[in-house]
């Protein structure tokens, strides 16, 4: 039916019994890591103390990619960040899970027509849950948490292993991004490319003034 | 038993180490361990034969009938055995050690130092103890220099302190001479322990001068700095003699002539506190200030050696606190925890001498990650380490144990308090040492180190099972230490082979050590019961998610090694800590000033004036007598 | 040795299992506590097992084999020091020697530390320096109080002073050296490393410290680890002060207890500097564990 | 100098001809000069008192074919900011650096240089400081398209991107996920 499906989860992949039981383990224990680099981490501090109270589904902070098992990306993502994006998320351990803060990881948001600001995180990370809203209220996070927590079980949520499946094709994609060697619009001839001295410049400038007069 | 073996042991390495002179490098080492080999042959030969002796009579005395030789003791047997088991050792390790690149011309010197070591230990009368002494004394000096000029310079200083010593000695040998009027080791400590009561400032001093002597020589407080200079500078294979053996004739010393004064003696002839002689006590705090003392100097050390070196200074510390006890406990703890130290401390050498074999570096901060490159060397170091911090099951810990129980049974509660601030101070700096050393970054420049040669993993390997053996069965070194405190008249300790009976409680090695490789063993399940494990390469660390490359930054600044404990330095910055050197130096530059007014005088500009001044003072004064 | 056997071998087995069930329970009652006292609800009393369940079924890095045996010696030295700890008034080596007990936790530090620094992460040995500094600062007033309680008694026994405290309230330890117990609950928040001792974790500082690069079942042993960690400690602290147990369930209750004060300092205190709080614990924990050390030292004379 | 009327007054004196002062709200003030005396009406306005130099911007005046760049100046003393302009041309721009008088001022200029293309003769480092590899014309000039960039450089469609694969699964399964 939907003929623009580009990344689609593993539906494939049978789970035996034990990996039913470790899954029971894995969503009553979700350490997270957030890489807070737009707006969406002004929602976490609420989502996770009193009111809201992430911590009773067994969700916490971690302090580093080792340590956690969900990366939160809460906002717009920059080429450059990608990379450190790309480079934590590696680092993390199976299972992990990733999740997507904000239209801007879905679309780019509001930063959707900017040169240094990608569109779609799903094209170089397999993103496990998205959730809408610019920025998502914490009755949202923790709703797309317990849809997370329900794909886990089900063993939906398995990004990791399409990440593995598929690394090539996620490798090819960041590396258009990232390893660019070619101009896209219009190449930049630098016309200062000889590195001229002051004094030269300034000799160039009097004699052009001159033809001027 | 007039018997020649004595003087073949003790003379024996002296001449082969003269005649070893005329044979190239290479050969000389290897001389020198096969005479440690057979060494450790006559050592164990003459095991328990209690009336051995090797004494000549020196005719040209008119006075009296002088002997001086050697004989058997069961202390200095215990002595001579330990060390002997670790010369070999030390010598396997030479052998690999000194290749073309590293070879120092030490060999024939040290052998006639081993020489002269074993004379120390199979002393019969003063005059022999201090022959071998002093020839104990130049020889390390010149080992110590080996041609070097900085080493020479650290070399002078530490005979310097040693001739102050040697002075002491000389003096209480000729005040006892004096009064019994013959040099015989026994008859002299008898005389001490009756003169204790008649005479007690007699005795005092002259025990003082002993303990003077014997304290130079192992760096109890205030000579405590020598180590941190001779050690370090000595060459990189002898320094593990050098602290695991040499450090305790002083030790060796006191239990000869010190400590069986003041067992001898009535306890009513020097004042006691909670059970100990006041000069014991006394010595006792200053061992627990040279423990204490020595475990901050290491920890601000950032070169590996001095680092080892203060950490001898204050296992020196403990030892001398177990002795002034003054307890069968506390010398059976003493004597267990030299044999430990001596091993421990040969093993912490010899693997940093072998560090230094393949990277040529001193500097703590400069080295890193050797432990994946060098696993030998590595765990030669960490068991000497686990040993050195005196924790369970290796070695170190019993004889640790029993120096809390023996200063327990005397209620030193305050000494105790020290030492154990001392040992866990001894914590922080060994995992230092063992961090920048072995663990962290591998610097680039050192990834391609390979582990050291078979003598001296040989050498690594037999030191490590030293360490691990005691401290399972500590029996396999306080049996011999029984029989010497039975030699000695002092009560034994209970002990079995793998039991030892303290004052508060007992200690069972074998179950300490079952326990703990059971639960090692629990915890091995668990860890192959867990998910699967995937080995990264080194610099694949959580950095924020850059990479160091990002930066423009070199690896070494990522090893943290450099001012490891910034906050406790800033916590004892109001610690005078090198006062005691600052007044040595002090006293250097007078005697300097002192030595330039004497040049002056005699070869300086108003040469002739003065000349006149006091010609023409000395002729008045002979005038006017 | 002679009373090694298969049964004492079964035993201890069960004691290591007890002991890390034991500190999970704590574990995540202690973040209940620290919930309710910060008016949240909290995660359920068993999420430390789920999480350390979690971490072992994991995949995980490892940088050498020095990590390897540095975790692996860590919990089995602490594990090993446990079997020290009466439980419940049973010694189950039969020996429970204190000095035993404070020597062979260190070997745990030790595993720790080699096993963190083998990762080499600047941050994990920065937080492992900062912990043995601290160490230094803890260790001396603990050591005194012990020695006090040794003068007493005559013997390094912990399980001697345990069953010395029987026989109602007013023969436990906590009222006869009400100034050596202050000390040690001093100590104890900077052996456990909570606030205001917590510098050796400091997440946001040196992002976690010691368990920078841990993942996995690495991490899922450095969580056993605390907990063995909490059972040896509040173990030594009951025993020492709180008149042991006679019973099991009066023991964890007691040890809980001990655990709960700590909790509850931890939920309200910010953290200290480094250098500071050594200077902290040797200033007031030192002071007053060696004015008890000194009282008891004249008692004897 | 007392006041600002008095900086004025010798601002004048000295700058009459090369460079104008003017008012422009209460506490702004704005210097326009040419590129040759930017350094030195620079310097002497930190000799008086500006003393910081705040930041430095660049804007394109595409009609005009000119860049100007601003110096944003700020005095304690008289507590009034003096914006400092020079417009220089946009075929082949450059300015002197200010990097010797305020330290600061290499950041500002690494910057500018990155996103104008404006050379700053004399900067120690005129590198990349923020965009990744980037060969294009510099983003902020305004003949830069950046939403035609993004097209693409970041959709589907510009990079090309084929399916990961194609979906074996029946199309049921797919619309209870979610969607991507």
């Amino acid at each position: 039916m939907n003929k623009n499906v580009y990344m689609t989860n593993l539906r494939d992949e049978r789970q035996n019994a034990w990996e039913g039981i470790l899954n029971y383990f894995r969503k009553r224990s979700m350490w997270m890591l957030y890489y807070c680099t737009g707006c969406g981490a002004v929602e976490l501090p609420p989502t996770m103390t009193t009111r809201f109270d992430m911590e009773r589904f067994g969700m916490g902070p971690m302090a580093t990619p080792r340590q956690a098992d969900l990366l939160l990306i809460t906002g717009y993502l920059s080429v450059k960040t990608l990379k450190r994006v790309i480079r934590s998320y590696e680092q993390m351990q199976d299972p992990k899970y990733l999740v997507g803060f904000g239209s801007c990881p879905i679309n780019g948001g509001i930063y959707w027509d900017t040169y240094p600001v990608i569109n779609h995180l799903e094209m170089f990370l397999p993103v496990d849950m998205s959730i809408a809203g610019c920025m998502p209220r914490p009755q949202a996070i923790l709703d797309s948490f317990e849809k997370l927590r329900d794909e886990i079980q089900e063993g939906k949520a398995v990004g990791y292993k399409r990440y593995e499946k598929h690394y090539d094709w996620y490798k090819a994609n960041q590396d258009k991004v990232l390893n660019r060697e070619e101009a896209i619009l219009q190449p930049w001839e630098d016309p200062f490319a000889d590195k001229p001295t002051l004094e030269a410049l300034q000799a160039e400038d009097k004699i052009e003034k001159g033809k001027d007069k | 038993m007039m018997d020649f073996i004595l003087p073949a042991i003790v003379i024996g390495p002296v001449l082969i180490g003269l005649l070893s002179f005329l044979f190239p490098r290479k050969m000389q080492w290897l001389i020198f361990f096969l005479t440690n080999i057979v060494l450790l042959g006559a050592v164990f030969y003459i095991r328990d034969r209690q009336n051995l002796f090797f004494l000549f009579e020196l005719s040209y005395f008119p006075v009296n009938k002088l002997t001086m030789g050697m004989a058997y003791s069961q202390l200095g047997w215990f002595f001579l055995a330990i060390s002997t088991v670790a010369t070999l050792l030390f010598s396997a390790f030479s052998l690999g050690f000194n290749d073309k690149k590293h070879a120092t011309a030490i060999a024939p010197l040290w052998l006639i130092l081993v020489g002269a070591s074993n004379g120390i230990f199979m002393a019969h009368d003063w005059l022999w103890f201090f022959i071998v002494w002093e020839s104990m004394s130049w020889t390390s000096l010149l080992i110590i220099g080996h041609g070097r000029n900085k080493s020479f310079k650290a070399g002078i200083f530490y005979y310097l302190l040693s001739l102050a010593g040697t002075f002491a000695l000389l003096m209480s040998i000729w005040l006892i001479f004096r009064r019994t009027g013959n040099f015989e080791i026994g008859s002299g400590i008898l005389y001490l322990a009756r003169a204790s009561e008649g005479a007690p400032l007699y005795a005092l001093v002259v025990l003082a001068l002993f303990t003077l002597a014997f304290f130079t020589k192992s760096a109890l407080f205030p000579f405590h700095m020598w180590p941190s200079l001779a050690h370090a500078e000595a060459p990189d294979d002898f320094s593990a003699y050098l602290s695991g053996i040499m450090i305790k004739y002083g030790i060796f010393g006191l239990l000869l002539v010190v400590i069986p004064v003041f067992a001898a003696s009535p306890l009513h002839a020097f004042k006691a506190v909670s059970g100990v002689p006041l000069p014991l006590y006394f010595t006792g705090w200053i061992s627990a200030v040279t423990a204490a003392w020595g475990t901050i100097m290491a920890i601000f050390s950032s070169d590996m050696k001095k680092l080892m070196a203060w950490s001898t200074v204050a296992n020196v510390g403990y030892i001398g606190a177990a002795l002034s006890t003054g307890t069968s406990l506390g010398y059976a703890a003493a004597l267990f925890h030299t044999a430990n130290h001596m091993f421990f401390k040969g093993a912490i050498f010899a693997s940093l001498a072998a560090v230094k074999y393949r990277t040529g570096e001193r500097e703590m901060h400069k080295l890193g990650g050797l432990a994946y490159v060098m696993p030998i060397t590595f765990f030669t170091f960490l068991l000497g380490i686990i040993a050195a911090a005196g924790i369970p099951p290796l070695s170190g810990f019993a004889s640790k144990w029993m120096i809390f129980q023996a200063l327990f049974e005397r209620k030193l509660v305050f000494q105790s308090t020290m030492i154990f601030f001392a040992s866990t101070g001894a914590f922080l700096y060994l995992f230092r040492a063992l961090h920048t050393v072995f663990l962290g970054q591998l610097p680039r420049r050192f990834a391609k180190v390979k582990e050291v040669g078979p003598f001296m993993s040989l050498s690594m390997t037999g030191l490590m099972l030293l360490m691990l053996i005691p401290g399972t069965a500590p029996g396999t070194v306080l049996k011999p230490v029984n029989s010497v405190l039975g030699s000695l008249g002092f009560e034994q300790v209970k002990t079995g082979w793998f039991f030892v009976q303290g004052s508060t409680t007992a200690i069972d090695g074998g179950i300490i050590t079952f326990a703990f490789v059971l639960a090692v063993a629990v915890v091995f399940l668990l860890f192959v019961l867990g998910g699967k494990k995937k080995k990264v390469e080194m610099l694949d660390n959580y950095t924020s998610g850059e990479t160091p490359e990002d930066w423009n930054l070199t690896e070494e600044r990522y090893h943290y090694g450099n001012k490891f404990y910034q906050p406790i330095e800033v916590l004892f910055k109001w610690v005078p800590l090198g006062a005691v050197e600052e007044k040595y130096r002090q006293f250097g530059k007078s005697l300097v000033r002192l030595g330039n007014l004497i040049h002056d005088f005699f070869q300086g500009q108003r040469v002739w004036g003065w000349q006149l001044v006091a010609g023409i003072a000395l002729l008045i004064g002979l005038g006017v007598m | 040795m002679s009373n090694i056997n298969g049964l004492l071998t079964l035993k201890l087995i069960g004691f290591s299992f007890l002991s890390m069930s034991v500190g999970l329970l704590f574990m995540g009652l202690g973040r209940k506590v620290t919930a309710r006292i910060q008016r949240r609800l909290g995660p359920p009393f068993y999420q430390a097992f789920l999480d350390v369940f979690k971490a072992f079924s994991k995949s995980s890095i490892t940088h050498n084999y020095v990590m390897d045996l540095g975790m692996i010696m860590a919990l089995g030295g602490l594990i090993a020091t446990a079997f020290f700890i009466p439980f419940a008034g049973y010694a189950v080596l039969g020996s429970s020697s204190i000095v035993i007990i404070l020597y062979l936790m260190s070997i745990g530090y030790l595993g720790m530390a080699m096993g963190v620094s083998a990762s080499g992460n600047p941050n994990a040995t920065i937080g492992i320096s900062r912990a043995l500094a601290l160490m230094l600062g803890y260790e001396i007033p603990i050591v005194m109080i012990v020695l006090a309680m040794m003068l007493t008694y005559g013997s390094s026994d912990l399980l001697t002073f345990a069953t010395a405290q029987q026989g109602g309230f007013a023969n436990w330890h906590i009222f006869k050296y009400p100034l050596g117990f202050l000390a040690i609950e001093i100590s104890f928040q900077a052996m456990l490393g909570e606030a205001p001792y917590d510098h050796m974790i400091a997440p946001a500082e040196i992002a976690s410290g010691p368990m920078v690069e841990l993942s996995g079942k690495y991490l899922g042993i450095g969580f056993l680890l605390h907990a063995v960690q909490l059972y040896v400690e509040t173990g030594l602290i009951v025993n020492l002060f709180l008149g042991g147990a006679s019973t099991w369930y009066v023991f964890l209750l007691k040890q809980f207890a001990v655990y709960f004060t700590s909790m509850c300092i931890n939920a309200v205190m910010a953290r200290y500097r480094i250098e500071q709080g050594i200077a902290h614990l040797w200033k007031y924990a030192g002071t007053l564990a060696l004015l008890q050390l000194f009282i008891t030292r004249l008692g004897v004379f | 100098m007392k006041n600002f009327n008095e900086f004025i007054q010798k601002f004048n004196s000295f700058y009459q001809n090369k460079a104008g002062l003017t008012r422009k709200y209460k506490q702004q003030y704005q210097i326009v000069t040419g590129r040759d005396e930017l350094l030195g009406i620079l310097n002497w306005c930190k000799q008086n008192s500006f003393y910081h130099l705040a930041n430095i911007t660049c804007v394109d005046w595409i009609e005009d074919e000119e860049f100007e760049l601003v110096y944003n100046l700020w005095s304690y003393e008289f507590k009034v900011g003096c914006l400092f302009k020079i417009r220089i041309p946009r075929a082949k721009p450059w300015a002197p650096t200010a990097f010797e008088l305020w330290g600061q001022a290499q950041v500002y200029e690494q910057e500018i240089h990155e996103f104008f293309g404006v050379y700053f003769p004399g900067n120690p480092d005129l590198s990349s400081l923020f965009l990744h590899n980037w060969h294009d014309l510099p983003p902020l000039r305004k003949d830069f398209d950046p939403l035609e960039y993004s097209r693409q450089a970041y959709t589907v469609e510009g990079l090309g991107v084929k399916p990961e694969y194609e979906p074996e699964v029946e199309p049921e399964d797919n619309s209870e996920g979610r969607k991507s």
